[in-house]
């Protein structure tokens, strides 16, 4: 006979405040994690926007609440059973688990910026993507970023986009591209950085001065017009396209460097655990919620819940606040139903 | 018997003669400088005894009296006129007694040393004369002794005021350079020495209370030492001569040039050039007193106290850099507050305005496009002849609809035939370009406008921005049509009960729009006004004293922060007494004030409007 | 081509001007301009054009400016925008 | 520069054509702009890799450059087009093949529309039977005449004379590569390499021994552009377009332009007669422009072809340079003379470019 626990799926940001929640209300989860470290992206991270804080500052702190909690690293879900509201699951280290309810927090992937071929991701030295330019301030090891004079950010890549089958906002985008705008202006002060965007959607607390601090202290200079291609010239410099549209005028500039702010996508590999748990899928990809306002925390499976980007992009914040959200659920679910877990420790 | 001549009063005689040339020559330059018209207009205003009458009165007034001073703030009002009239009946009263009582009267002197010896005699009286013990000449020593005492009384204020300035009314004063330091202390020095120099010869050729009986008998214990005696008057001869050398070069320029300007004022003339002619007799009798300084809306912002008008005038008369008196000049709100508080009513505003037209654009305006502009028809017009009234809004009030809208409703109670001529968008008044000292391009709008409005067939043109008030009063030549603002207007329709108002218990402040008020002197009608409807509050600082709420046209380069500063500030003064409502009467105030007031802010037409009693 | 814009008298505007940085062409001053009734004036179009190197359009608007203020008041950056015309009349050459 | 980033898509965009038995068609204005091309394709194919390529005398335009510039309705186009399929049923061949880009555009369009609109196949197949007593079959395959040359790329460079390399340096010839939009912009999948860095001619040039140049207006439209030039008010957008992409080659020098539609060559051709009359400025060396050929030129040049059997005197830029570069031997007076030997007649030298 297992121990009865909760499962969560992905140990990321969500999972680990999902995990450290549940345990606060006296239950035993579980966290399931195929690398090697919990953080996610988190973990990718130098500074988060809007104030450019500490990445991982806050991965520390969110670590060190996960430090009694059990957790399976290097490990993936092999099979998962229902039968009477209980989940078996086995892992491919061999081990299974009975457990009474699952969180999925299995996040999302970064767009894979290749896939927008006109932009030359991979073909062009110099074109590099958000999470490369955010390794770069945490390493400042990157031949690519050698002294640029001019830099260019490229939003909504993959995101907003129906020639890459995703029509959603990715909604970190805007945030990230002002933000590391701002802080390779601070590397290379002498440079002139151009941000491309379509509409800025500073939709967040501090987003805007986040906004008007890029203009007004950094010089950066967004351009309202989506970029159409790139190219290289003879120097091995690139050679953007793109349309002024406040001004109706196409614009061609050479730069040093792109950066392309690649969106969110459904995670890979998301849709065997789905199929395990027979859980659907929504128009954009990422797993569907019950409904859009009360019950983002669950799926249509009983018992299957989900908190963090794995349902819609989200925000750190966002995602926070759902974990927790997440774990409320999970705990009136196992008490209304009187579940195992529930009844050992009350 | 004295001797005649002593080598002391050579400093005095040399300094003497020095500033009277340097003020004869910087005279008749200024003079010169004035366009033709107006030198003539002034040679005009000597000889015509109305205007010369006047000159007399206010020389006496503005110069010796300094009631200006006295009625803003008295204890000033006394420093000044003690020095000043005191010091001018010390040298009337020293010029009759020398008469009078001079050593040489009986002697034949040649005319040359005679005339010398008039030109230090005054000053130097009781060195060279031997008391008479006549009553006319107890009563001379008196009165000199009284004077005396005055000047030391007001110096004594001064040096108070020179340390601690709030003690007289005075946040801040100007501050000075090593030069004005030197002549200030100069001046200071001048009657306490003189005191000291006659009481120490009081014990010989007599004196009064103040030199013989203080001075005489308590410091030099009623006794005369000939040493101590004549280094005290070469030391009170030097320092007159130290005063004169170096006046024409500091502040205290102002005593000879305020005399100028009095008479030039009166004469009508108005500053055309920024550095020349009437402007320089303007900038030469600025006294520097700094009264301008807290009066100033930016005084508000730290560091913005450098661009009032006291410095403004000073880097002018300084030559300094063009371009540091182009900042300032482009920083001004021109509100005029400073002209209103100048002890010497010196037009600066006129000066900057005169400066700015010096502005040299690369770029012209090009207005070309007005000429297709056509006629602003109006459909509600019927018959043209009947047509009494246009009512022009201006572009601020098209951000203002309330104005409008309450303005359209007063004209139609009132029954009105009226039309409102730029309902669709104005051109715009022309004040603004003025402002920037782009005068023909001002001119191109006016003309404009001024020809929309003829063809009207209108006798009144009822307005709603004091900005456009300002320009329309002044620039604009539409003869026959009245040009009133809405304020007058609605004042007047009540008056003559065109207008039934409610009445309310309401409590509102009045702000004065900076060009009605202090521009126009339009302070009553919007009060009148006020108080058919409620209950008017005062404010801190009223009517002329009004401070600017900040949103001016005239600053082109204040910044946003700047301008809340002075915002805010005005919002304190203007809501003291605690009103409901403010209520102002100009869109840009109400839109200024608006973003940040605590309490609603209302255009007068807008109170009006509200309280109409329709029965 | 953007590399070829020379930006000398641009960057002496921005300099003089900073606030022309935070403009994010919401367009109020163009929909508030009194010129605007008349013309095609528009303070926001003029200042990117001046930053795209399109001078001579760029001038062409703002002489046709009346210099009201009214685009100062409504500009939700705060940007005085009428100092900004004026200081174009100043810095650029009308060729 | 990352080439294998480049391969990988290369990788992801190959199509499925088959090696042997098409129906070939060929394009209008192909056959009088270089009247060598197609004959020399259809040598290669019969005689030299001694495949199946059937003719038939009753083909007829497309419709595309009509349908593209506005003239007649799309439903008109689709009906002259199943025509070509019927004529190629009849000629009981399934695979289709055809010279012009427009014509392969028009082709996958018409056959992507239909497989999303069945109704409108329907409607096609009525009102050809209606107009002409018709029926056609879709083809099995559609491919464009130059995925043939491609296919057979490696067979060609084993079969050459000539490679694309400078006999006298060693070095490979710097080749530009121009690809007509409506080989795959339209539909990247239809394209060997995609739309963004088709590899349809970049193999040739490889397999030949060229190095193929990327340069920024690599994308940019030859200049034709159908309304462009058609309407002739509109000319000037026309050659300015051709301009920025010379503009934007001419730092890399290159020694030919290799193309794969019959606008293409015509337009990056002729132009640069018009570019040098107007500006004085010529792209090549020495006065010179730079070749812009066909790929059955090039093809038929590495496989050792007579130049003038190809028609290069065709070319409004000299085309001796390239020859001289790549070691073929000719005869200068036979430049002008037809395949019969008679005189064509001799160009008037321009001011600003050499013709020879």
């Amino acid at each position: 006979m297992n121990e009865h626990k909760i499962l969560i799926i992905g140990g990321g940001p969500a999972g680990m405040e999902t995990a450290y929640q549940l345990k606060k209300l006296g239950l035993k989860p579980v966290i399931i994690e195929r690398s090697d470290k919990l953080g996610g992206h988190l973990a990718q991270w130098d500074r988060l926007f809007p104030a450019s804080d500490d990445a991982e500052a806050l991965l520390e702190k969110m670590r060190e609440q996960c430090i009694d909690i059990e957790k399976r690293l290097n490990t993936r879900i092999t099979n998962i059973t229902k039968e009477n509201n209980i989940f078996h699951v086995s892992l491919s280290n061999g081990n299974s688990y009975d457990a009474d309810a699952i969180v999925l927090c299995t996040g999302f992937d970064l767009f894979k910026a290749e896939r927008k071929q006109e932009y030359g991701y991979g073909i062009y030295n110099n074109v590099i993507t958000n999470a490369e330019l955010e390794h770069y301030f945490k390493t400042h090891n990157d031949e690519r970023i050698n002294e640029p004079k001019k830099i260019g950010f490229v939003h909504c890549v993959g995101s907003r986009d129906v020639k890459v089958n995703n029509t959603y906002c990715s909604k970190v985008c805007c945030a990230t591209a002002l933000k590391q705008a701002c802080e390779i202006k601070e590397e290379f002060p002498d440079s002139d950085v151009y941000c491309f965007y379509m509409d800025l959607r500073m939709f967040g607390k501090g987003y805007e001065d986040l906004y008007l601090k890029a203009q007004k202290d950094f010089d950066i200079k967004c351009v309202r017009g989506r970029v159409c291609e790139v190219s290289e010239n003879i120097e091995g410099k690139l050679v953007i396209k793109a349309e002024d549209t406040l001004l109706g005028t196409p614009m061609k500039m050479t730069l040093d460097l792109l950066v392309l702010m690649c969106g969110m996508e459904k995670a890979s590999g998301i849709e065997r655990i789905q199929n395990m748990l027979n859980i659907k899928s929504n128009a954009d990809g990422f797993i569907e919620t019950r409904d859009t306002f009360y019950g983002l925390n669950h799926t249509k499976e009983e018992g299957v819940f989900v908190a963090g980007a794995c349902t819609s992009p989200k925000t750190l914040p966002d995602t926070i606040a759902e974990a927790r959200a997440a774990a409320v659920e999970v705990f009136n679910y196992l008490k209304d139903n009187g579940q195992q877990t529930f009844s050992l420790r009350f | 018997m004295r001797p005649i001549f002593d080598p002391f009063v050579l400093p005095f005689v040399l300094g003497m003669t020095f500033v009277l040339l340097y003020c004869i020559i910087g005279m008749t330059r200024i003079i010169f400088q004035l366009p033709k018209e107006d030198r003539r207009k002034f040679v005009r205003s000597l000889i015509t005894p109305k205007t010369l009458w006047k000159d007399i009165k206010e020389l006496f007034n503005d110069c010796l009296f300094h009631v200006k001073i006295w009625k803003r703030k008295p204890l000033l009002g006394y420093m000044h006129s003690s020095i000043a009239f005191g010091w001018f009946m010390i040298i009337i009263l020293g010029h009759m007694e020398s008469v009078a009582f001079s050593p040489f009267k009986d002697m034949q002197l040649p005319l040359m040393e005679k005339m010398a010896s008039n030109l230090y005699l005054p000053i130097f009286f009781r060195f060279f004369a031997i008391e008479d013990a006549s009553l006319k000449a107890q009563i001379y020593c008196f009165l000199m002794d009284f004077f005396l005492l005055m000047i030391i009384s007001g110096i004594v204020i001064a040096v108070v005021k020179k340390k601690k300035p709030k003690n007289v009314g005075l946040k801040r004063v100007t501050k000075f350079g090593i030069r004005e330091d030197l002549v200030r202390i100069s001046l200071w020095t001048i009657f306490p020495l003189r005191f000291l120099a006659e009481a120490s010869i009081a014990g010989i050729t007599g004196g009064s209370f103040l030199t013989e009986f203080i001075g005489n008998k308590l410091i030099f214990g009623g006794s005369y030492n000939e040493t101590l005696s004549l280094i005290l008057w070469w030391l009170y001869s030097i320092d007159l001569a130290i005063f004169m050398f170096v006046l024409p070069f500091t502040r205290y320029m102002h005593i000879p040039a305020e005399a100028l300007l009095i008479l030039l004022r009166n004469a009508g003339l108005k500053t055309t050039e920024p550095r020349k002619g009437y402007a320089v007799a303007e900038i030469y009798s600025c006294p520097s007193c700094g009264l301008c300084i807290d009066v100033c809306p930016m005084s508000e912002v730290k560091d913005n106290y450098k661009n009032t008008a006291v410095y403004f005038i000073r880097n002018i008369r300084k030559r300094k850099r063009r371009r540091d008196v182009k900042n300032m000049t482009e920083k001004c709100l021109m509100c005029g507050k400073c002209i209103e508080v100048c002890p010497l009513g010196i037009e600066s505003l006129d000066i900057k305005m005169a400066q700015r037209a010096k502005t040299y654009y690369k770029i012209k305006s090009d207005f070309s496009y007005l000429e297709s502009c056509k006629d602003t028809e109006s459909q509600s017009r019927q018959d043209e002849k009947s047509l009494k009234t246009v009512y022009f809004a201006g572009c601020m009030s098209h951000l203002t609809p309330k104005i409008t809208r309450s303005m359209k409703s007063i004209f139609e109670a009132a029954k009105e035939n009226y039309e409102f001529i730029d309902a669709d968008g104005s051109i715009c008044c022309g004040r603004p370009m003025m402002l920037t000292g782009k005068v023909k391009e001002a001119k191109t709008l006016i003309a404009k406008n001024t020809e929309l409005i003829k063809k009207s067939g209108a006798n009144r043109l009822v307005l709603s921005c004091p900005i456009c008030y300002k320009v329309f009063k002044e620039e604009y030549q539409l003869d026959g049509i009245e040009i009133l603002h809405h304020t007058q207007y609605i004042n007047e329709l009540i008056e003559t009960e065109r207008l039934n108002i409610d009445r309310s218990d309401k409590r509102y402040a009045y702000h004065d729009p900076c060009e009605l008020g202090r521009a126009f002197g339009v302070y009553d009608e919007p009060r009148n006004i006020i108080d058919n409807i409620g209950l008017l509050t005062q404010g801190k600082s009223d009517k002329d004293m009004s401070v600017c709420c900040g949103g001016s046209i005239g600053s082109l380069t204040i910044t946003l922060e700047e301008r809340d500063e002075i915002t805010k500030n005005s919002l304190k003064d203007i809501t003291v007494n605690k009103p409901d409502e403010i209520v102002t009467a100009c869109p840009l105030c109400l839109k200024t004030f608006a973003r940040l007031s605590p309490i609603n802010v209302k255009d007068i037409a807008e109170i009006v409007n509200e309280n109409i009693n329709v029965s | 081509m953007m590399d070829d814009i020379d930006l000398e008298l641009f960057n002496k505007l921005e300099a003089l001007n900073p606030d022309i940085k935070t403009c994010m062409a919401c367009g109020l001053c163009t929909a508030t301009c009194t010129t605007g009734k008349f013309t095609d004036m528009s303070f926001r179009k003029v200042i990117l054009m001046l930053q795209r190197g399109k001078d001579k359009e760029a001038i062409e608007k703002v002489k046709s400016c009346m210099m009201c203020g009214k685009c100062m008041m409504v500009c939700s950056r705060g940007i005085n925008t009428r100092n900004i015309l004026l200081s174009i009349t100043r810095i650029y050459n009308e060729r | 520069m990352i080439v294998e980033g480049k391969q990988k898509i290369w990788a992801d965009y190959q199509k499925d054509i088959p090696d042997d038995h098409y129906f070939y068609v060929r394009s209008c204005i192909r056959q009088s702009f270089f009247p060598g091309s197609e004959v020399t394709f259809l040598d290669i194919t019969r005689n030299k890799l001694g495949k199946d390529f059937y003719e038939s005398a009753y083909h007829t335009t497309c419709g595309g450059i009509a349908y593209h510039s506005d003239s007649i309705p799309q439903e008109t186009a689709m009906t002259i087009i199943a025509r070509q399929f019927a004529l190629m049923h009849e000629s009981g061949y399934e695979n289709y093949v055809c010279s012009c880009i427009t014509s392969f555009g028009c082709y996958t369009e018409t056959l992507e529309t239909w497989h999303e609109f069945p109704e409108l196949e329907a409607k096609i197949r009525q009102y050809l039977w209606d107009s002409c007593k018709k029926e056609f079959a879709k083809p099995k395959y559609l491919a464009h005449a130059s995925d043939i040359i491609y296919k057979f790329r490696h067979e060609i460079a084993r079969q050459a004379k000539y490679k694309l390399i400078n006999a006298k340096t060693g070095e490979p010839l710097k080749v530009v590569e121009h690809i007509g939009c409506h080989y795959s912009k339209m539909f990247p999948s239809k394209g060997f390499g995609g739309a963004e860095y088709p590899h349809v001619l970049v193999g040739m040039v490889e397999a030949w021994g060229g190095e193929v140049i990327d340069y920024p207006e690599r994308r940019q439209c030859c200049g034709f552009g159908f309304r462009q030039y058609l309407i002739q008010a509109n000319r000037g957008y026309s050659i300015s377009n051709t301009h920025k992409k010379f503009e934007s080659m001419e730092p890399y020098e290159p020694d030919l332009i290799i193309t794969n539609c019959p606008g293409c060559p015509y337009f990056l051709d002729r132009w640069q007669y018009v570019i040098a009359e107007q500006t004085g400025k010529t792209y090549g060396k020495n006065g010179y422009g730079i070749p812009a050929l066909t790929y059955e030129e090039v093809a038929g040049l590495v496989m050792g072809y007579n130049p003038w059997d190809l028609g290069l005197q065709m070319h409004q830029v000299a085309i001796e340079p390239l020859l001289d570069k790549m070691g073929i031997e000719y005869d200068p007076k036979a430049k002008y003379k037809g395949i019969n030997g008679k005189d064509l007649g001799t160009p008037i030298n321009p001011i600003n470019i050499k013709l020879q």
